[in-house]
């Protein structure tokens, strides 16, 4: 086997044998397994870095396992495309994956579930190499809904809570509408293309008529909006937090969520060469980033918080897949995949020293017992406001600037809004977590936490300075964009620049949204020169819009389950039970009721009887009489 | 000949409806036997001189005195007649009438089927009814013969059974 | 061997008659001695069977291992076997399936061992010799024997309104049987007049020429006859009631394969003897599956009997398989096939593991579990497995199948299959809430307290079932290649009859639904 | 041929007659003779018109029925008068549902 394709499959296959060993034989590797899981992802992030190089100095490859599926003409095998997209994010991923592994090791320390925690870890990681490396869409479907289970899975880890296993029954279920929404994509696809491998069903693109590729292109999106918790779908992102922390760094914020811009990027032929669909994905992304933003501004559940934003920054992406503009899309991906695992590493260390409490506020002046979380967490809010020189700020900027040059002037204002929002409420979460006066409850006693934990905190944090540096504005010429772009070249431009605005401009004005809403923040909270509950009741109802989540799981509540629960207890109870099998018994019944009738002729007379056969002989000789 | 048939045949019809109208079962029987022997007369003057015999030894002879045998044991004749129900005597007769009718018809209409046989009177008087019908049950009819053999064993011992004192 | 390969079908029929002669022979009071002898006869009969996989030819659609023999010249009646890619499965399935309900009915059935050994080793036979028989006649006697031990099996041996069950379950069928039979002694009566001889060669039969409207009504009535044994929506209110009150053997095997034969029937009868007729009436009998589909998924969320659950979610289940069967597309049927076996594997753990909850805590109510995932971690496991089977996740065997009938079905009925994929989100709905409820939580009900995990017996129950969930998930190819030539040659029987179907739509003016 | 089958035919009647209007049980079992020799008339009349045997042959199994027959019937006569003390046919009712 040529030693390229035995790095590509060796890949996957370690996460995976991590799986079934440390799912088997758990018991017997006691503390350990973790370590081993981890030093099974590192081996895999190894290779895949040493597939990235080899991808960078040649050329893309794919390769075939083995046959999966023949059936007639529908022919798929498990195979894997490996291309500078899908190395990128096979070292993001797997990178992601290790760092939280190590961090886990400390964080679950003591659960009961230890081995079981990691085997399943263990199978996330393998799913999600399989969906980047997938080289068809029936295997990145696969893998779309392995990742899916996995992510219940998790969150619902610690299962004698009903909130808990709630949340993880709702993301599988939400999960699942927009699977649905994807597979008919597919089933769609297949029947115009005849097939579902990559290469095979993007040299039809360009011959398919318009409207069937835009029916295509929304399908698979419907698919997007439910992995990557878009409006309306992403009910489910904040109810996941119920599971582990680092499940919520690994899976809901750098890796899983963010299938749907992968996918978007993978198939940007499809989405190219239909421009309603691209501006469907630009306003959904845009609403989302918009909406979610705000929500957050008025949580006071950290994990939460960091949810909604991962929502928003989500939306970012979506917005600039949407504009054509893939690799800042994937650029952003990235980055963001950094810092907001950071966040979400971060917030749980806190949550690890407060005893899992997570109120904002039940917190407070954290900075001086925890400097490392402290430190380590405002780099990931810098990041994430766009403050330079930290990724954030050129991943976001990037995005935001081909907004405006390509002409989507709305899209760029409610991105701008949003980044404004995006500062404050994310150093609203430090001011009142980390500053000012402590609301500790007295039993708890916050400390830093384990050498285990901070360091994989502090690796993130250089990542989080680092990486934006790829990407130095003008983005058009940066590194990241050079070694990216060669993949989507292939793309129908359909929105090309009309505005050629310097760089700087358009990175002053996102600082300046980035550094106002810090201020904004400061001045509420630390200096408290307007008081938050009076601006609470100043905008009530706005603030009950933000603080309710828009009322999107009451309306879907009161709008969906509620009246389908009543449908299905009216198809049992009514239309099962009385009106099928009522008409089936009633034909018994009735049978039994004319029985009871008949029964009376069977009276024992014997008399009777014979009467009844001579009439029956007399009326047999009055038919052969008359024939 | 046509005298002795028409003779025949009043005493049959006489006697048979004597035998459903008597009350008393005993004088019933005694017209059954009457009945029974103007049937062997339509045997005899159908050319089958064996029959007739058989019957006056089966019916007549057995059958019958094992009827007045049951009715002395039980005691009957001074048991009076049952209340009939005159309802089921109507609808009784109505039946038999409209069935004899029927058959009647159905007679009268007349079946045209030509003799197919070979054994014509000549036939059967040359070889002897008797021979003819003890070849035939010896031959072709050995089979349903032996079971009727068993169909009398049976039947003895069914009427032992039920005829003993405890079941 | 060549002799036992020769008359290997032969030998799969009447061994387990054999082994129920012999076990006629023993005390009904050594138990022990019943239940260890009946498994392992029904082992061996297993075994018997994989030679049967072994030495199948997958590159053929022709009938394998044939033999032909005599039975009643006058009738053209004749003892006519044979199998092709899609009996092998069944034939493996139902094996596998008789021996593992035998384990799993160690502790379930405590009183009259003898004779549940017995009737379930008949029940084996008569079901092997449904598969395989190629004779119309045979087929028929088999099918109607069939319901003898099953009416005994849930009738003495189940729970709760069993008589009920029984008689309902047995009338049900039978009333739609006879309609069938109808059905065939008309085509036999066509084919006499058209040929000159009796035959009940189903081979021969496929070649009666038949007016498109006498088709339709003959169809209807082998309708009748397969269609309530899938069960599709009207005719599914048997299941519920059946799967519910059975002893958990009796679930497995009814779940498992009795519900096959009316796929098997329409896929070796129905559909290649009134071909003009399926595509005049697929679109009908394919809305019938989707409500199905969808109706059986909406029925199972509100159910609060575990088995109950299961019974109406195989109602959904069996309505995929018809729409990858009236689809008509190699894809589809190749789908629904497979999904006959996925649907046998996965439900019938899922029984397996109702009855092992209920020998347990002897309740099916949902609402009476709640937290045994923390009192036993391998019973929650190899549950979830099962579950998530059934769901149809990818990479378990359940996916594999759905996904195909899915696929195949689109081009030709898109908006059912559009409405079908929705069910999909249903049948998540109501396993996980199931799930959810018995498993997970903290336990609310005191007797979950001693709540024993699986013992080596158990899992060995479920292990097979288990594994082959994802080795189908995995690598479907042994399968589908045997499958696949059969069904290819299936669609092309067919195929060449949809011209008639086409003149007909012209003419009425129906479009595709 | 037609004056024989009309006498069976009236035998015939007149013994459907009892069985279905008396309540005797022994006038209801010699009513019953008197169909069986009526039906034997009939046998013996066809078969001579037609110049067969085999009707002559079945008359004498019908014989052999009715004596086994009237062995039975006696039997259960005695056996019902024992147990009912009458031989009532309407006494015995409890052949029912």
């Amino acid at each position: 086997m040529d030693y390229k394709v035995l790095i590509t499959w060796l890949i996957p296959l370690l996460p995976l044998s991590g799986w079934l060993l440390w799912g088997l034989f758990g018991k017997y590797f006691k503390g350990y397994s973790g370590y081993f899981a981890s030093l099974f992802v590192a081996a895999s992030f190894i290779l895949s870095v040493i597939l990235f190089i080899i991808v960078s100095y040649s050329h893309g490859f794919t390769s075939t396992l083995y046959p999966w599926i023949h059936a007639a003409n529908f022919k798929v095998g498990i195979s894997a495309v490996i291309d500078r997209l899908s190395v990128v994010m096979l070292v993001m991923v797997t990178g992601v994956s290790t760092i939280v592994h190590v961090y886990s090791i400390g964080y679950m320390k003591g659960d009961k579930g230890f081995s079981r925690y990691f085997s399943f870890l263990n199978l996330f990681v393998f799913s999600m190499i399989m969906l980047v490396i997938s080289n068809n869409l029936l295997l990145l479907y696969v893998f779309w809904e392995a990742v899916g289970f996995c992510s219940y899975i998790l969150i619902g880890f610690w299962y004698e809570k009903k909130s808990a296993s709630d949340a993880g029954k709702k993301a599988f279920i939400v999960n699942r509408v927009g699977d649905v929404g994807f597979a008919i994509g597919i089933f769609l696809l297949f029947a115009t293309t005849g097939t579902l491998n990559y290469e095979a069903v993007f040299k039809m693109i360009p011959m398919i008529p318009v409207f069937t590729t835009t029916v295509i292109a929304l399908l698979l999106f419907v698919g997007a909006i439910g992995k990557s918790a878009q409006l309306p779908l992403h009910i489910w992102l904040p109810d996941a937090m119920e599971g582990p922390t680092p499940v919520s760094a690994l899976i809901h914020a750098a890796t899983m969520v963010t299938a749907g811009i992968y996918m978007i990027a993978r198939f940007h032929i499809i989405f190219s060469y239909s421009p309603v669909a691209s501006e469907v994905v630009l306003t959904i992304g845009t609403l989302s980033a918009f909406f979610a933003a705000f929500i957050a501004l008025t949580q006071f559940d950290i994990k939460r918080i960091i949810a909604y934003s991962t929502i928003s920054q989500l939306g970012y992406m979506f917005m600039a897949v949407g504009i054509g503009s893939y690799t800042a899309g994937i650029f952003h991906l990235i980055s963001h995949a950094i810092f907001k695992g950071l966040l979400f590493l971060t917030a749980g260390s806190v949550m690890h020293a407060l005893a899992g409490e997570l109120d904002l506020r039940k917190m407070g002046g954290l900075y001086s017992k925890m400097k490392v979380t402290a430190i380590t967490f405002i780099v990931g809010a810098l990041a994430l406001s766009g403050i330079p020189p930290f990724s954030g700020f050129f991943s976001k900027d990037a995005i935001l600037a081909d907004t405006y040059n390509k002409g989507f002037y709305f899209a760029w204002v409610i991105g701008e809004l949003a980044a404004f929002m995006t500062a404050f409420y994310i150093f609203r979460l430090i001011f009142l977590a980390f500053f000012g006066k402590s609301n500790l409850d007295s039993k708890v006693h916050a400390h830093e936490s384990s050498k285990m934990m901070t360091i994989p905190l502090i690796i993130m944090a250089s990542l989080a300075v680092i990486v934006g540096f790829l990407g130095v504005p003008p983005f058009n010429t940066s590194i990241f964009y050079n070694f990216l772009h060669v993949d989507f070249k292939n793309a129908y431009n359909f929105s090309p620049f009309v505005e050629n605005a310097p760089w700087y401009l358009l990175s002053l004005v996102s600082v300046l949204a980035g550094l106002s809403g810090i201020f904004a923040a400061y001045l509420l909270y630390i200096r408290k020169v307007v008081m938050p509950e009076w601006l609470k009741s100043a905008f009530k109802p706005i603030y009950a819009l933000s603080y309710n989540k828009l009322y999107v799981d009451e309306i879907y509540d009161f709008l969906i389950i509620k009246p389908l629960f009543v449908l299905f207890n009216f198809l049992w109870k009514i239309v099962d039970v009385s009106v099928i099998d009522g008409a089936v018994n009633g034909v018994a019944s009735s049978f039994a009721f004319f029985s009871v009738k008949v029964k009376k002729i069977q009276n024992g007379m014997l008399m009777s009887y014979i009467l009844t056969l001579s009439i029956g002989v007399a009326a047999l000789l009055f038919y052969y009489f008359i024939r | 000949m046509e005298i002795l048939f028409y003779v025949f045949s009043f005493i049959a019809i006489f006697s048979a409806l004597m035998v459903v109208t008597m009350r008393n079962p005993l004088t019933s029987a005694l017209y059954l036997i009457l009945c029974f022997f103007a049937i062997a007369g339509f045997y005899i003057i159908l050319n089958m001189q064996f029959l007739a015999v058989m019957q006056i030894l089966v019916y007549a002879g057995a059958i019958m005195v094992l009827v007045v045998l049951v009715i002395m044991l039980l005691n009957l004749s001074d048991i009076k007649s049952f209340k009939s129900n005159l309802h089921q005597v109507f609808i009784g007769i109505l039946i038999s009438v409209i069935m004899f009718a029927e058959i009647f018809f159905y007679i009268s209409k007349g079946i045209q089927k030509k003799p197919v046989g070979i054994f014509t009177h000549a036939l059967i008087k040359k070889i002897g009814n008797t021979q003819i019908i003890g070849e035939f049950l010896f031959t072709k009819y050995i089979f349903p013969f032996e079971i009727a053999s068993i169909l009398l064993f049976v039947a003895i011992i069914g009427a032992y059974l039920f005829a003993k004192k405890k079941f | 061997m060549g002799f036992f390969i020769k008359y290997l079908l032969s030998i799969l029929i009447f061994f387990p008659l054999a082994s129920a002669v012999l076990l006629l022979f023993i005390n009904k009071k050594n138990e022990g001695i019943l239940r260890y002898l009946s498994t392992f006869l029904s082992l061996v009969e297993f075994i018997f069977s994989i030679y049967l996989f072994v030495y199948f030819k997958p590159d053929t659609y022709k009938f394998q291992f044939v033999e032909k023999f005599h039975w009643i010249p006058s009738f053209g009646a004749s003892y006519y076997l044979g199998i092709d890619g899609v009996s092998l499965f069944l034939i493996l399935l139902t094996t596998l399936l008789t021996f593992i309900s035998l384990i799993s009915s160690y502790r379930y059935i405590r009183e009259h061992v003898k004779e549940f050994v017995i009737l379930m080793l008949l029940l084996e036979t008569f079901m092997v010799g449904t598969f395989v028989s190629l004779d119309v006649l045979l087929f028929y006697l088999f099918w109607e024997f069939m319901l003898v031990p099953m009416y005994f099996i849930i009738g003495m041996w189940g729970t709760g309104k069993k008589v009920y069950a029984a008689v309902k379950f047995f009338l049900y069928t039978l009333s739609g049987s006879l309609m069938m039979l109808f059905g065939f002694i008309y085509i036999y009566i066509l084919h006499y007049e058209q040929t000159g001889n009796f035959t009940f060669n189903i081979v021969k039969l496929y070649n009666t020429h038949i007016p498109i409207g006498l088709q339709i009504i003959l169809f209807i009535a082998l309708f009748l006859g397969f269609a309530v044994k899938i069960p599709l929506f009207p005719f599914h209110t048997w299941l519920p009631d059946a799967h519910t009150e059975a002893p958990t053997a009796g679930s497995v095997i009814l779940a498992g394969v009795l519900l096959k034969f009316g796929i098997y029937g329409f896929f070796r009868f129905a559909i290649p003897l009134l071909p003009s007729a399926t595509y005049v009436l697929a679109p009908a009998i394919i809305i019938l599956g989707v409500i199905g589909i969808i109706y059986g998924a909406f029925v199972s969320v509100v159910q609060k009997d575990l088995k109950r659950l299961i019974a109406f979610s195989s109602v959904s289940h069996m309505g995929f398989i018809v729409l990858g069967l009236f689809a008509m597309s190699a894809i589809s049927v190749d789908g629904s096939v497979l999904q006959l076996l996925n649907h046998g594997i996965s439900t019938g753990a899922l029984f397996l593991f109702a009855g092992m909850l209920y020998e347990r805590t002897h309740t099916r109510q949902i609402a009476d579990f709640g937290g045994i995932a923390k009192k036993a971690p391998i019973l929650t496991t190899l549950f979830l497995i099962s579950v998530l089977a059934s769901i149809g996740l990818p990479g378990l065997n359940g996916f594999v199948g759905e996904f195909l009938i899915l696929i195949g079905s689109f081009h030709n009925y898109t908006v059912l299959t559009i409405i079908a994929t929705i069910g999909i989100i249903f049948a998540a709905i109501y396993m996980l809430r199931m799930f959810q409820k018995v498993m997970f939580q903290d336990i609310t009900n005191p007797e979950m307290e001693n709540f024993e995990d699986m013992n080596l017996r158990e899992i060995v129950t479920v292990l097979p079932l288990i594994l082959l969930m994802f080795f189908i998930g995995f690598y479907p190819m042994p399968f589908l290649s045997r499958i696949d030539p059969t069904v290819l040659h299936f669609i092309s029987m067919v195929s060449h009859h949809d011209t008639i179907y086409n003149i007909i739509k012209l003419k009425t003016g129906l479009s595709n639904v | 041929m037609n004056d024989y089958l009309i006498v069976a035919s009236a035998i015939f009647c007149i013994g459907a007659l009892g069985v279905l209007t008396r309540k005797n049980l022994i006038i209801i079992f010699m009513s019953l003779e008197l169909m069986f020799n009526a039906a034997n008339l009939g046998f013996v009349a066809v078969s001579d018109y037609l110049h067969l045997i085999n009707g002559d042959i079945f008359v004498i199994f019908v014989m052999v029925v009715a004596a086994a027959e009237a062995a039975v019937a006696l039997g259960i006569a005695i056996a019902f008068f024992r147990e009912k003390g009458t031989i009532d046919i309407d006494k015995a009712n409890e052949l029912k549902y």
